[in-house]
């Protein structure tokens, strides 16, 4: 189809165990930009993430049917290679979670799994990581300390820099400001900004006004329904769908 | 790629294989035991053999009556004697102690867990049976003898698992039945106790084990008269010492019969962890 | 990932324990032999053992203990090269191994040093271990009761006390001890206690009592006046071959026999 | 009549010290013991020599070889497999009837006792496989004996690592394996080191399974095909043959010092690895 689009999802329907937990999702994720998904908790927006990168796959009494297109290539097909694709959509959870090693440690995971082995090359990508994930700074003088101590904020940043240093083509967000206090949402949003130039971005976030300040497009979910996607002005001024404008305006939710 | 395919497909084989080797060798023992020891109950008849209580290997008599009798007494008062005082002492010690306290004392019970039981019948022999002789009567090596030396044996494993059980209830358990004006016993009776159980079960079920199989030490201290004892004071031998003490200069039927005892210890024991398994099951059921 | 290195090391740590043990299967099978069986006669072996050793040092002796029957059996299946077996009559399975006396051992009844009694006649003895005579008044003692303690079914010294002495069952309420040691401890602390066991093992822990008015005494067995006297047998199979038949040609030889006889046991003619 | 809730409580803490006391007592009078009639006997030539006159004189040093090369190699042997079917329960598959019947077999062989791996360990390593008493028969038995205590902490170890460290990895593009080897193992060291040290203070104190299957030579064994007596079989043998009570007690003492430094060591590299890992 379209040359700028990363991702096309087709009639996906997604069971865990006997409950139904995406109806029929069509959408496009267009290439270097944000998508931001919005939507009430149960409505299917972390379990539709999850199926982009086959995390799904942990979760017992997972099955999907439909089809989730990343270049064109279906990535629920049977021989689907699912580690090749989880190194190109990379992923930030919830909560920021630093695994129990240095700094350093951390960022270079990916890029040793890849089979990077040069002392040189990983210093190099852990600080263009670090740089790009605004943490450099902060920490360029201790990379050899545990990941644990830092803060609540830095340890969201540096997954997220752990996420860039595997040089994915898409990342997910996955509420990842839903832990941090404004200061450090504001950091982590303005990374966003300059990354969405290079990377496809879906960001999962419970706070409307997030999606509203950094998504190009928003969509809006509902009970395992995707209701309506669009250019996020569209969707927070002038959405075609009642549900869409009460969520929006906070009449529930 | 493909390498690293093939590796994770070898690995998950490896571990399959792995993960068979509890089971093989559990098969592999009950093999050899039951190829020895049932031909010969088969022979003999499951009836002499279970419910007789003479067994005189030169005379060709083998009856296990008495010696199933006895290692179920000699587990149950090793129980008696450990099972109290093991839960006893973990409550105690991190309840009504202070952390700096139990900190010390925890380790050292532990370490008492790895002196070998060889150890503890000796000073069964030494030391308890003589007492038990000049103070209460009889041979002194006895059921008694026998099971407070298990007793004691098994108390830093009941002990060390119910101390981590009591240890891993939270705290806003203690703090809630506290703030509700119940004494610190009442929050233990009433709060730890209930929610620390299984912890404290699956303790005293370990130390169980640990007495029904023990061999050595009360090969020392238990007198090995084979008998249905009549009182604490007597002699008794257990379906394991039978083994230990005449494996070495047995042959042919002796021998087999031998295993056979080996088979009605693992049978007894099987039933004994299935009551366990079961009684913790209706355990969590009412809770 | 200091983690990883850790179990890294673990991991090479067991590889390197792997490879040694396969290297082990390359040792010289022909040099080195195992002997094992009676537990009585397990000490004995050492020590020879070692001596031969001092001499041949490219043979390399293990010595097991195990039990006469262990003995036996492990000859056969050629688990050990050599058997030991201190038995008056060797089961019927031990016909097809050669057997060699090479030391004999008087088994001592003994008692409680406060025990009163220093003699029993064969019938007494034998009256006092099948529970027939139950009070050491009946056999010139005080008014106690007795409390028999015996070896293990089975065991070369019961057994053999058993044959020599004939025809009777052990009483039904006799302690069963597994060793000499645990005999010797048992009768050393109690009053009423009868037992028996090696010569070689007496100590003044206890008191051997004299049988028929013979003592349990070196020349006495020797002169084979005390009845009480098993053989300790070396079992092969086959006749014995290389290093097995020079051990037992040693423990043969005057130097062996004279250290048997200096560690209580006595030589085999 | 209800006993008010004060005296209760006062009769509560007076019965469990009193248990608590006796407990103690017990234990303290044990080791006491074993030390006052044991460490007169204990010097460095004790340590360091053979033993001589079938231990009734010389020390003790092959059997104190044999107390650390014997557990080790079990420990050596268990722990890949414990640990494997550890990852394989927690990490490779779900609960279904396999499963099952793998739980219920490591429990069934956590019940058996000594004895009976003895005795085994006897008849197959010894005699069917011809390996004659030797630390590896020995090893392999004591490696039987403690794989379940392997399994069940292993286990418990690998399940309580949290489930978001797996996502991380598996997000960043690790294998299933990659994912258990760099992330979970890693996690669960201290707890498997736990199982270790159980297992390591069963098979050191271990004699009916050892005595069957390695033997009990004097001497300093030479390669893995060697017979070894450790202190636990030359205490039980020196005792119950009556051959040296002195030295009997001596043993029992280095051995009880022994099982001390060893977990006092074990202590230590925990806290150090587990320092070390969030400096």
């Amino acid at each position: 189809m379209n040359a700028d689009v990363k991702i096309e999802v087709r009639n996906l329907d997604v069971f865990i165990g006997n409950t139904r937990a995406l109806r029929g999702v069509t959408i496009d994720v267009p290439a270097r930009s944000i998508l931001g998904i919005i939507g009430p908790a149960g409505s299917g927006k972390t379990v539709f993430l999850r199926t982009l990168n086959r995390l799904n796959d942990l979760t017992r009494g997972f099955r999907a049917t439909g089809r989730v297109l990343l270049d064109g290539a279906d990535i629920l097909a049977p021989g689907a290679d699912v580690v090749g694709i989880r190194k190109r959509v990379g992923m930030l959870f919830a909560l920021p979670v630093p695994l129990p090693m240095s700094i350093f440690d951390n960022v270079a995971f990916g890029p040793r799994l890849a089979g990077t082995r040069s002392r040189r090359t990983l210093r190099q990508i852990v600080e263009s990581s670090l740089k790009a994930a605004f943490l450099w700074e902060e920490v360029k003088d201790r990379l050899n300390t545990s990941s644990l101590r830092l803060s609540g904020g830095q340890q969201q940043r540096l997954c997220l820099a752990r996420v860039l240093a595997m040089e994915p083509e898409v990342i997910l967000l996955d509420e990842p400001c839903s832990g941090l206090d404004p200061v450090s949402t504001a950091r982590i949003e303005e990374a966003l900004a300059e990354l969405k130039a290079r990377y496809t971005i879906i960001l999962v976030t419970n706070n409307t006004k997030q999606a509203a300040r950094v998504a190009c497009n928003t969509a809006f979910f509902l009970m395992g329904e995707l209701v309506e996607v669009g250019p996020t002005s569209k969707i927070f001024i002038s959405p075609s769908d009642p549900r869409t404008n009460d969520y929006v305006i906070g009449k529930f939710g | 790629m493909v390498v690293r395919w093939i590796a994770e497909r070898a690995v998950k084989w490896v571990l399959i294989a792995l993960a068979f080797s509890a089971l093989a060798s559990l098969l592999l023992i009950a093999v050899f035991i039951f190829k020895e020891g049932v031909p010969f109950i088969v022979r003999v008849g499951l009836k002499d053999f279970l419910l007789s209580s003479e067994w005189d290997p030169q005379a060709g008599r083998f009856g296990v009556f008495a010696m199933i009798v006895a290692s179920l007494c000699v587990t149950f008062g090793a129980m008696i004697v450990g099972a109290p005082l093991g839960v006893a002492g973990a409550i105690f010690l991190n309840e009504f102690v202070s952390r700096r306290i139990t900190r010390i004392v925890k380790p050292a019970i532990e370490l008492l867990a790895g002196i070998p039981s060889v150890v503890y019948g000796f000073i069964g022999v030494v030391a308890v049976a003589p007492l038990i002789r000049e103070h209460l009567g009889g041979p002194g090596l006895s059921l008694l003898c026998a099971s407070l030396i298990l007793g004691v044996m098994v108390l830093p494993t009941i002990m060390s698992v119910a101390a981590d059980a009591i240890s891993s209830v939270p705290n806003s358990y203690r703090e809630g039945a506290l703030a509700l004006g119940a004494t610190r016993w009442q929050s233990v009776r009433m709060v730890i106790l209930k929610a620390a159980r299984s912890g404290i079960v699956a303790g005293v079920i370990l130390g169980l084990g640990r007495a029904v199989g023990e061999t050595m030490a009360v090969i020392m201290v238990a007198g090995n008269t084979v008998q249905v004892p009549g009182s604490v004071l007597d002699p008794v031998r257990t379906l394991t010492t039978n083994i230990a003490l005449e494996m070495g200069h047995a042959t042919g039927l002796h021998r087999q019969a031998l295993f056979a005892t080996g088979v009605v210890l693992f049978v007894v024991i099987m039933i004994l962890n299935a009551l366990t398994m079961a009684a913790m099951k209706r355990g969590h059921a009412g809770k | 990932m200091k983690g990883l290195k850790n179990a890294e090391k673990a991991m090479v740590a067991a590889a390197t324990a792997a490879a040694l043990a396969l290297t082990g299967c390359g040792r010289n099978q022909a040099n080195s032999i195992t002997v094992a069986g009676s537990t009585a006669f397990q000490p004995f072996a050492e020590k020879l053992a070692d001596q031969f050793m001092a001499r041949r040092p490219d043979v390399r002796i293990t010595v097991q203990g195990g039990g006469s029957a262990l003995g036996i059996q492990t000859a056969l299946s050629g688990a050990a090269q050599i058997g030991m077996a201190d038995l008056v009559k060797l089961p019927p399975e031990a016909a097809g191994l050669e057997s060699i006396t090479v030391a004999r051992d008087g088994i001592a009844v003994i008692v409680n040093q406060g025990n009163a009694v220093s003699n029993l006649a064969t019938d007494q003895v034998r009256a006092v271990f099948n529970g027939t005579v139950a009070n050491w008044r009946n056999v010139g003692g005080d008014d106690r009761g007795i409390r028999v303690v015996s070896r293990e079914a089975g065991s070369g010294t019961r057994s053999s006390f058993e044959d020599i002495l004939g025809g009777f069952r052990l009483a039904n309420d006799a302690i069963v001890q597994d060793s000499n040691g645990t005999i010797r401890e048992t009768v050393a602390n109690d009053r009423d206690a009868v037992g028996y066991l090696s010569h070689g093992l007496l100590t003044e822990r206890v008191k051997p009592v004299s049988l028929d008015g013979v003592e349990c005494k070196e020349e006495e067995i020797v002169a084979g006046w005390y009845k009480l006297v098993r053989p300790v047998f070396l079992l092969t199979k086959g006749a014995p071959s290389g290093a097995a038949k020079d051990f037992i040609d040693f423990v043969l030889s005057p130097e062996g026999q004279e250290t048997i006889r200096r560690n209580g046991l006595l030589p085999a003619r | 009549m209800r006993i008010p809730p004060r005296y209760a409580q006062n009769i509560a803490v007076v019965l469990l010290g009193g248990a608590t006391a006796l407990a103690l007592a017990a234990l303290v009078f044990i080791i006491a013991f074993v030390m006052v009639k044991g460490m007169p006997a204990v010097n460095l030539k004790f340590l360091v020599d053979s033993p001589r006159e079938m231990g009734r004189s010389g020390g003790i040093f092959p059997a104190i070889v044999g107390s650390f090369i014997l557990p080790l190699a079990a420990i050596a042997i268990a722990l890949p497999a414990g640990v494997g079917t550890a990852v394989y329960l927690a990490e490779y598959t779900l609960e279904n009837r396999i499963t099952r019947v793998i739980r219920i077999g490591t429990d069934c062989l956590a019940g058996i006792p000594s004895i009976i791996f003895g005795l085994f360990g006897f008849i197959f390593f010894v005699t069917v496989l011809r390996m004659g008493w030797c630390i590896l028969s020995g090893a392999l038995t004591l490696a039987i004996m403690i794989l379940p205590t392997v399994i069940r902490t292993s286990e418990e170890a690998i399940k309580a690592v949290p489930r978001s460290y797996r996502e991380v990895s598996f997000s960043l593009g690790a294998t299933q394996w990659e994912t258990v080897w760099k992330v979970v193992l890693p996690n669960a060291v201290p707890g498997i080191m736990t199982g270790v040290m159980l297992s390591m203070g069963r098979s050191i104190g271990e004699t009916a399974a050892v005595i069957f299957t390695a033997g009990a030579a004097l001497r300093l064994p030479t390669s893995a095909f060697d017979s070894v007596r450790t202190m636990a079989v030359h205490f039980y043998l020196l005792a119950r043959e009556g051959i040296s009570l002195e030295n009997a007690y001596g043993t029992a003492a280095v051995l009880i010092v022994s099982i001390l430094l060893i977990n006092a060591a074990s202590y230590w590299l925990m806290h150090r690895f587990i320092s070390r890992r969030a400096r």
